[in-house]
This record gives C-alpha cells, structure tokens and sequence, in this order.
C-alpha cells in the first residue's frame, strides 16, 4: 500500500470516531482514504501527500506551463525544498529592485550575511519605493528576480541560509 | 482602443469579462488572491497576478497591490466587475491619476450616485420620487429614532456605500433600531469599509424594480428596460427578469423617463442600475448602482446587447453602439445558482465532483465552476448564472424548469431544489410578485 | 485483490457499522472500497475493482437509486455473484411470460430440472411470442421477473443451479 | 398532444428531445444499448430501455427491439434524432401500424425523398435543376461506366440509401470507377444496409448549401433559409453557418422557392432539409434529408424558433407556430466538436477528464459530454456542438474563436484546434467557401 497499512487505517477510523470528527481525508499519487464521521458535511483534516494539486484542471496546467504571459516565477521547486533555506517573498506586488538606485551596489549579495530587519531589497509600487527588510538573520543564497523584474504577492525574493 | 485591461476581480464576472475583451482583441490579465491559484479567470487571461492572501481585504480589495499589478503588467484599463472596488469612488480617482481608465463612471458620479443617501438626495432633486427618510447618514441613535418617529415605523436601516443587502436591518419598532444601529454600522464597516448607515421609510410589500440605464462620454444616455427583482431572500437577489409581469409601457416610460433624468443629474456614462420600490401605483428611487449588475444577461437576452463590450467601448471614448429606441424581444430570468443548503441557506463551500450545465435553444450558463473546482469559503458563494430566454414569460418558466432539472452539480448543495420550488408557485406563475415572495414561500 | 483480501473488508464494515461512521472509501490505483453507514442513502458497499467507468456520474446515480421510472431490475448483486448459479438473460426486449397462455402452468417453477435448449417462457415483442431456451442444463433456483412484466434486454430472467 | 415520447436515438441529439418534451410537458423514454448505461439521455429520460448490446445494429438499428420498448412503456410516439432509424421508412411505416406516431414525414415521403437516387428524379419531375447523371441505381460496373463516360468524368458515387459520406467514391477516370465500385456499394450496405449506388457529375469546386425545410399536415410548407456547409472533411461537415456569406437576398428566394416545390412534389411535413451544389451562378438540387439536421441549431439562432419542438407540435397534428415570413436576424456558426485527433483525424474515443464548457452572450453547448465521461468506441465521435451567435459575421466568428479558445477538453484530442485554425484562414474571413475549403487549408 501505498501509505498506509491495514492496522493504521484501523486506527484512523477510531481517531475520528472516538474524536467525532466530521471526516480525514488522505491523498496521495494513486490512493486515496476518506473517512466520514457521525456527522457528514465538511472536510475536517485533509492530509495531501503530494505538492501537486491533483486533479485541478486550470491547475495542473498553469503549474506545467505557464501561459506565454504568466508571471508565476519558474523556479524549480527543489530549490525550496532544501534543507537550512529560508526564502523571503515578496509583501507585495510591484518591481523589484536590488539597489536604492540605478548608481548604487546593490543592498545584498549572494554569500553576503543579513541581520533580521536589514534592507536587502526594493519593490517599486505606484511610484513608490517600498523597502523589504530580511525577516530572518542568515547568509544570502539565493537570488530569484533579476533586478527590475516584476513581482507578484507571495514571489520568491531571496535564499536565506540559516545554518 | 486599450490594448490590455486587467480584471479587478474574480468568478464568473471575470470570466464574462475576459471574454469580452476576447471579443474585442484585447489582452487580459487577471489578478488573483493565493486561495484563487487554480480559478478559471487565471487560466483565461493572458498574463495574471496574485496580489495578496485568501482574505479580500488583502488581495481583491487592496487597491495599492492592484495598481501595481496594472503598472508591472502595462495595462491601460482596469474593469472592477461589480462587488469588491467596483464602486469605490477612491479607487476610480487614483486609477485615473496613475493613467489607467477606470471602466466605469466618472469617479465623481460613484462619489454621488454609489452612496445611498447621497443618491437620494440627487434623485430628489431631479424631482424623481424617493422613499420618505433621513437627509444623509444618520449621525447617532438618537438622531435615527427622531427620524424613524417622524416617518413612521416600520423603517430601514441602509449602508450609506453599500450594497448586496450587508448593512441593512428593518426596525419594526424603537427597540429595534437601538439594537440594530450599532450593528448595521458594524457589517458596513466591515464590508465597505465605511459605517455611515440612513434610514428609511419600510415599504412592506413592494416590488423590486430596477432600470438598466447606459451612457457614453459624449452626453447621451439611455434606459434599456427594466429587470423585475423582487424574488430576494435576505437582500439577495435569488431570480431576475425581464420584461417584470407587472409592467405598463406607460409605467415603463415613466420610470424609464426618471432613471434616465436622475443620470443627467450627476452627468452618468457608463453601465449603471437605477433600483426602484414600486408600492401600487406609487414608484420610488432607491438607490443607484453604479456598475454592471449580476443580472445584466436578462437585458442581453432580451435586446441583443452585450453590456460589457458596450462598457468597455463606452470607457474608451466610444459612442453608444445602439439606436434610442431598442427593439426588445421574448422574456429572459436567470436564476442565481448559489452553493448553499436550499433550507437552511448556509453556505456550503467544497469540492464539486459533478459539473454538468444545461444546454439546447435559449439557455446560458455564466460560470467560472467545474467539475473538481473548490470553492473556496472565503468569497461569494454564487457559482453559476443560469439565464434562460424563450418568446413568453410562460415558456421562459417551461425552458427554466428543465434547464434547472437538467443542470447536476453535485459535491455541494445548491439553491436549485429552491428555485425549482419557484417555478412551481402559483403566485409566482401569475407573477404576483413582491419583496415578500420568498418569506411567505418559505413560511 | 490489489489492496486489502476479504477478512480486512469485513473488519472494515464491522468498524464502520459498530462507531456509527458516515462513511469509509479508499482508493487505489484500481481499487475501490467505499463503506456508508446505516445513516446515509442507498449503497452499503460498493466494491469496485475492475475497468468500468469509475466514478461515471450517471452511472453510479443510476446504479444506486434508479429513477422513479426506471427499468432497472431491483435485484441485489450479492444474488449474482453466488457461486455455482448460471444466469439466464433476455435476449429481446419485452413483456415477460411465465407460461403460453394465461390458463396453462407455467413452463418452469422454482426446483424443476431443466435441459439445455428447453422453453422456459415466453418474451412477448410487437404481438410476437418469443419462445426463450434455457442456454444450460441445471435446476431453476430463481424466477427474477413477475409475470406480466416488461423485460429490457440482457434483464435477468432466471438462475439456474448447475453444480 | 403526445403523453409519452420513445427517442431511439442516443447522445447529444436524444438530450436534444429530452429538452424539447420537457417544456412541452411530455414524459420521455431513453432507449440504450449496454455500452451506453451511464449516458445522460439515460439519466435525464423518465424511463429507459436497454435494448441490446453495444453494436449498433443489435440496438439503435434494431427495429423489433425499440418498437418492443415502445410498447412496454406505453410510449404514443418516437423521435428517431438522425441517424440510426431516422430515414428508415420501414421503421416509420411498422410504427404507424403500430399505432406510434413517428416524429417525422410520412413514411412514403422518406422512401420518395431519403432513397438518393428517387428524390432526383421528384426533383426534376418538379423542375428543379439536379446535377448529370444516372436515371436512379446503377446495376453494375459496366452501366456505371456507361453513364460516366456519357457526362464525362470526374464523377461520384453515392449510396442511394445514404447520407454522411458513407458509400461516396469520387472517380477521375474508368480505373477509379471500377475500383471503387465495389467498395462504394459495400460500404452502403454496411452502414443502410442497401448496397445500392447512383452516380452524378462531379463538381469540383462547388459550395455546398442546404434549406431548412418544414411542413404541417395541414399542407403548408416553408423554408426557414439556408445554411452553408461548404466546410467538410471527407465529406463530413465541420462546421456550419447561417445565413452564407456568398448568399443575395434574390439567390435565397429562387433556392428557397425550389426547395419548397420539391417538398410540395411529394406532400412533405415536418423537419426536412434540401441540399443543393452551388456552382457558380447554377444551383443543383443534391438530396433531400427527411429528418432533423445535426445542424439545425444556426437555423434556431438566427430564426428564433425552436425546430425539435415544432417537430413533436407538427406530428401531434399540430399546425406551423410561425408566420410564412420569418423575420431572421444576426448571423450562427456551428462548430462539431469531435473526439478525433485534429492532425490525422482519427477517432479519439476514451475518458474525458476535464470538461469546460463556454458561456456568456450568445453561445450554446449541446452536448451529452461531461467530466469522466467515458466515449465509447461503438458510434459517432461527435461530443458537443457549439453554436455561436452575434450581430455580424465578423462578430460571430470573433465570439467563436473566444469560445473555442474558452472550450476546455481534456483527455481526449478533438477538432477544436482545427477549427480554430479555420477561424484565422483568410479565405474563410473573406467568405470564399467550397467543398475543397479543408482540402486546399490541409495542402
């Protein structure tokens, strides 16, 4: 089996049952375990396995190729995954800038180490020049933006390793 | 003509607009909260942005994020669809500033029109009649029950910006008010982020009658009939259509004539609502939306227009399309299909595991849903329109009946066993219709 | 079986019936369990573990609550899969007889032997009476149809015990 | 009026029905062969009837079989779509004679009209120009030859029983005829069961355009316009529009006024459709198909009527609903969406995964398809219809090309890719349609 054995799922349904939860629900690539509880309606605890939403039409397509104008950011998602990273995204939407201005070095580079609270970037939003801080103390592994690129909410800025 | 125009918004509005656009050889680009990753609008559009969390207040209503959004993207026009920012005079005015057309009015007439007491004042002005009540927003409680002892009870309390029924509590008595005053204020705040509330004057049985008006920046405006919306639960409008079963082409012309001399008032372009009261003989100007409607397919199906290609060609400058006088045709109702418990009207988001959508002569299904999607909790819980169109009220109703048997969703419950239950009404059949349809359906 | 042999089935059921669950399903490449509770609608277990259309959704619709109208013999699978009995199936569609004319016995009764190739009623179609043959020699162990009543091709018409 | 209607058919033309009995309050019966149980005619009929296995002929073509399920349930009449039994005067006649009325012309009209090779001969009895050829069924090669070298070649073989581009052979000279003699007759036995061919002069760049025709039993018989077809793919239509580009108002009225004569030749009622070769300034009468049209949903657009209703009214004795005038206004394209790889055109049958279908202002979807839907093997690959309708041309094929774009199948190949890539030909913009369209766009 895939996930779980015989026993395990055995002791799902008495969890839910003796929790009197409304139901579990487990996915993974190829199997799938639902358990409903007394009461039906919604989805208490769902358990996906995978990164991949499964069956989501526009979904899995936007994930596998983004449309000719898409913004999504095409960094591999093992780059994420790796252990000691932490990734910075950005609060806002707007353009990312490396420097305060076009003359200057930029605020951070890769092997450079950050404070929590340190400037290590701008995005540029309705005309003005919203400064990100890091949120966490490390050393700069990563870069995602080029500079002057545009940025979603919740895009990739920067790698910060911690350890 | 704009070359891109970005969606401020969301389900099957964006959709519908994205089409438009389509049509038009326009480029889109959809904005999207991160609970909205796998939505249709996303896929459809050309390019896309997410701009925020799950919660409005940080994505669909941040209006900083998504002028940004239409800055990094180029677009030179943004459509707010309706609900969200779409009648936000503020959000009007700073897209103007930035260069980015605003598709829609002037943000000047939002600022009159899209504010309820204000409006009324307007209205009242132009000589078009209005529901006896405050002169503006009602200061405090003690202010509001001066008002209420005045006008009589029972009586209304309104959101000043609102709109969709938030904000809105009826007062049968003193009581009431105090408790429901505070209240109201609160769910306006919360949901406009505005708390200025009015009072009015409660009609008990009236019927819901609004006029599509529409106008181009070139100074000439037109109604395009009238949309029969009285069949509401809790403010919310479950069924529309046009033409109403109780309309006159003398009553017509009257109230066609005062929604048409209210937008003179404020000088109005655009795609606006002009909502009516009808109390017997007696019409009164309630209130005016000043964006496209939910229920706008009911005047498409019955003049041949398309609203919102007319809106953006209006927004770029453009002369209305259409002759004064419209030939309209046949009779259209569309049904608002809603994930929620028919009984108990709870919302009830989730999974859909069955998506299958009428077909066949005149029907239209306005959805961003398939089979698989999730809807999420965070938004509206309208998943599809369902508008049908056949040559007389009564086979509009036959055409609905089996358009509505023959639409399954299933993973989620559905106001469709509901409005099959209309359907099968006698008072609805021989439209004896009023705001009080639905409580004494259910009663 | 791919995913779980028949005693951890049965436990599964108990589990399910004696907590008072809504519902268990798992699913696995192939493999299908879903065990309702008493509460719910119609299918207490569906066992599915084979190519057909899986979640088809007429189909499952139609299988566990046939319409109001519905031709769809109402009888229970377990009936089918009991070992050692042949069904015999209408070839045509129509109005199923038990005997030649309403005066006589009928052609077969539950516990007589039949041979292969032996009537064994009658499948009324457009005014022609279509003799059926028994396509096997045993003993009828069930009628399926009342007489009188209308038949759908492939309708089961009688179990035959051949061992 | 019927209580109870049998539809011996399947797929989206038996939903089609199903619609059309609904509003008119009429009990439906889905026959359906074992490969078909989950189909939503199933699901959506009142009751149904498995009457055989999954090949055609042991179920949709078994007559004995659907007139035994007709007797069960009491049905007092079938609609046969097309295809299948639809131009089978023997299934129409054992109907009447069982006392079930059969949706559709007289029996004797069907072996007059839908037998090829006769309805030429009526056509020119009426005087109605028909294109050269052979004086009914050729009886063997050397006839053929015969007939062939007397109108020169190229020429075309065609099942006299026929229809769909079953049992059609061109022929460029006396080698191809010999070889496709036999294969042509073949083929028709197969797919009627009459293995009987006839032979015409073949045009090689003809617009192929057809009238919607109906009668009422009462004598009256119109024409609702025309539709082009031109666009085929092995003599199979891809798309359709109404009204043709090439059509003058002058041309519409003599093609109109001939397609009436041969209906009146022959006392025609209900649906029918007369297809003609245009040939320059020359129009040939081709065929008559005494039956409803796959389609017939530009006609509907663009006359407003519903035509599957009108059919059950006329058979139920009913006179025509509409006036001799029709007003018809806009312009329809019908895309046939088929389950078909778009490069190789092979048939694609299997599990659709993703089904999306588009909305908004003047698009329909007919179509038995859904999300999980399984296309068997065993009939036609045709999933959905799309039908799109707007002001113009120009304006329907921008809200085609959005709605194909909108159109979301996964899963399976289908022809949407092609057909928008017909969209974007600039001979198709201009207008300039023939049979040999598909054949110059695939070069």
């Amino acid at each position: 089996m895939a996930l779980l054995n015989f026993k395990e799922i055995l002791e799902l349904i008495d969890r839910v049952a003796d929790k009197g939860l409304g139901a579990v629900e487990i996915e993974s690539s190829g199997f799938k375990l639902r358990v409903e509880g007394k009461s039906a309606d919604p989805v208490v605890a769902t358990y996906m396995h995978d990164n991949l939403p499964r069956a989501a039409m526009p979904g899995s397509a936007m994930i596998s190729a983004p449309g000719p104008g898409s913004l999504q950011a095409p960094v591999p998602e093992a780059d994420v995954e790796e252990a000691g990273l932490h990734i910075v995204t950005s609060p806002i939407v707007g353009t990312f800038y490396r420097a305060p201005n076009p003359e200057s070095a930029p605020f951070v580079n890769v092997g450079d180490r950050v404070s929590k609270g340190q400037v290590i970037c701008i995005v540029e939003a309705m005309k003005l020049m919203n400064e990100i801080e890091s949120d966490i103390e490390g050393v700069v592994a990563k870069v995602f933006p080029q500079n002057g690129q545009p940025v979603e909410y919740g895009e990739k800025l920067f790698a910060v390793r911690t350890s | 003509m704009f070359s891109k125009i970005l969606i401020a918004n969301r389900g099957e509005i964006a959709l519908r607009v994205i089409l438009a656009c389509r049509e038009l050889g326009i480029k889109t680009v959809a904005v999207h909260s991160e609970a909205d990753r796998n939505a249709l609008h996303v896929r459809y559009a050309d390019e896309d942005v997410c701009i925020g969390p799950a919660t409005s207040k940080q994505s669909y209503l941040n209006i900083s994020s998504i002028i940004a959004a239409a800055e990094i993207t180029g677009a030179d026009a943004v459509h707010p669809g309706y609900g969200f920012l779409a009648e936000n005079d503020h959000f009007a005015e700073i897209l103007e500033e930035c260069g980015i057309r605003f598709v829609g009015p002037a943000a000047e007439a939002i600022r009159l029109m899209g504010n309820k007491s204000r409006a009324r004042e307007t209205a009242k002005a132009a000589g078009v009649p209005i529901i006896p009540g405050s002169d503006g927003p009602v200061e405090d409680v003690d202010t509001a029950e001066g008002v209420a002892r005045e006008i009589g009870f029972p009586v209304i309390l309104k959101a000043s910006a609102g709109g969709g029924g938030r904000g809105m509590r009826i007062c049968w008595d003193e009581k009431d008010l105090r408790t429901a005053y505070d209240t109201a204020r609160h769910e306006a705040e919360r949901a406009f982020g505005v708390a200025d509330v009015y009072i009015e004057k409660y009609l008990t049985n009236p019927r819901h009658i609004e006029f599509q008006v529409f106008g181009d920046t070139q100074g000439r405006i037109v109604h395009l009939g009238e949309r029969e919306c009285s069949i509401q639960r809790r403010h919310q409008k479950l069924m529309e259509e046009s033409p109403s079963p109780m309309m006159t082409p003398e009553l017509r012309e009257r109230m066609g004539a005062a929604a048409v001399k209210v937008c003179e008032a404020v000088g109005y372009y655009n795609a606006g609502t002009i909502e009516f009261l009808v109390d017997g003989p007696n019409f009164y100007f309630m209130e005016m939306n000043t964006r496209i409607q939910v229920e706008h397919p009911v005047t498409e199906e019955v003049t041949g227009l398309d609203l919102v290609r007319e809106q953006i060609l209006v927004a770029a400058g453009e002369k209305l399309s259409f002759p004064k006088k419209l030939e309209m045709s046949g009779h259209a109702i569309e049904f608002r299909v809603n994930a929620e418990d028919p009984v108990t009207f709870a919302p009830n988001p989730g999974r859909i595991t069955t998506f299958h959508q009428p077909g066949g002569p005149g029907v239209r299904v306005d959805t961003a849903a398939y089979s698989d999607y999730v809807i999420p909790p965070h938004y509206d819980s309208m998943i599809a329109k369902l508008i049908v169109k056949a040559p007389s009220r009564r086979d509009a109703i036959e055409r609905g009946r089996r358009a509505l048997d023959m639409f399954t969703i299933e993973g989620i419950k559905t106001t469709i066993p509901l409005q099959r239950r209309i359907l099968g009404d006698p008072r609805f059949l021989r439209g004896e219709l009023s705001t009080r349809f639905m409580e004494d359906l259910l009663k």
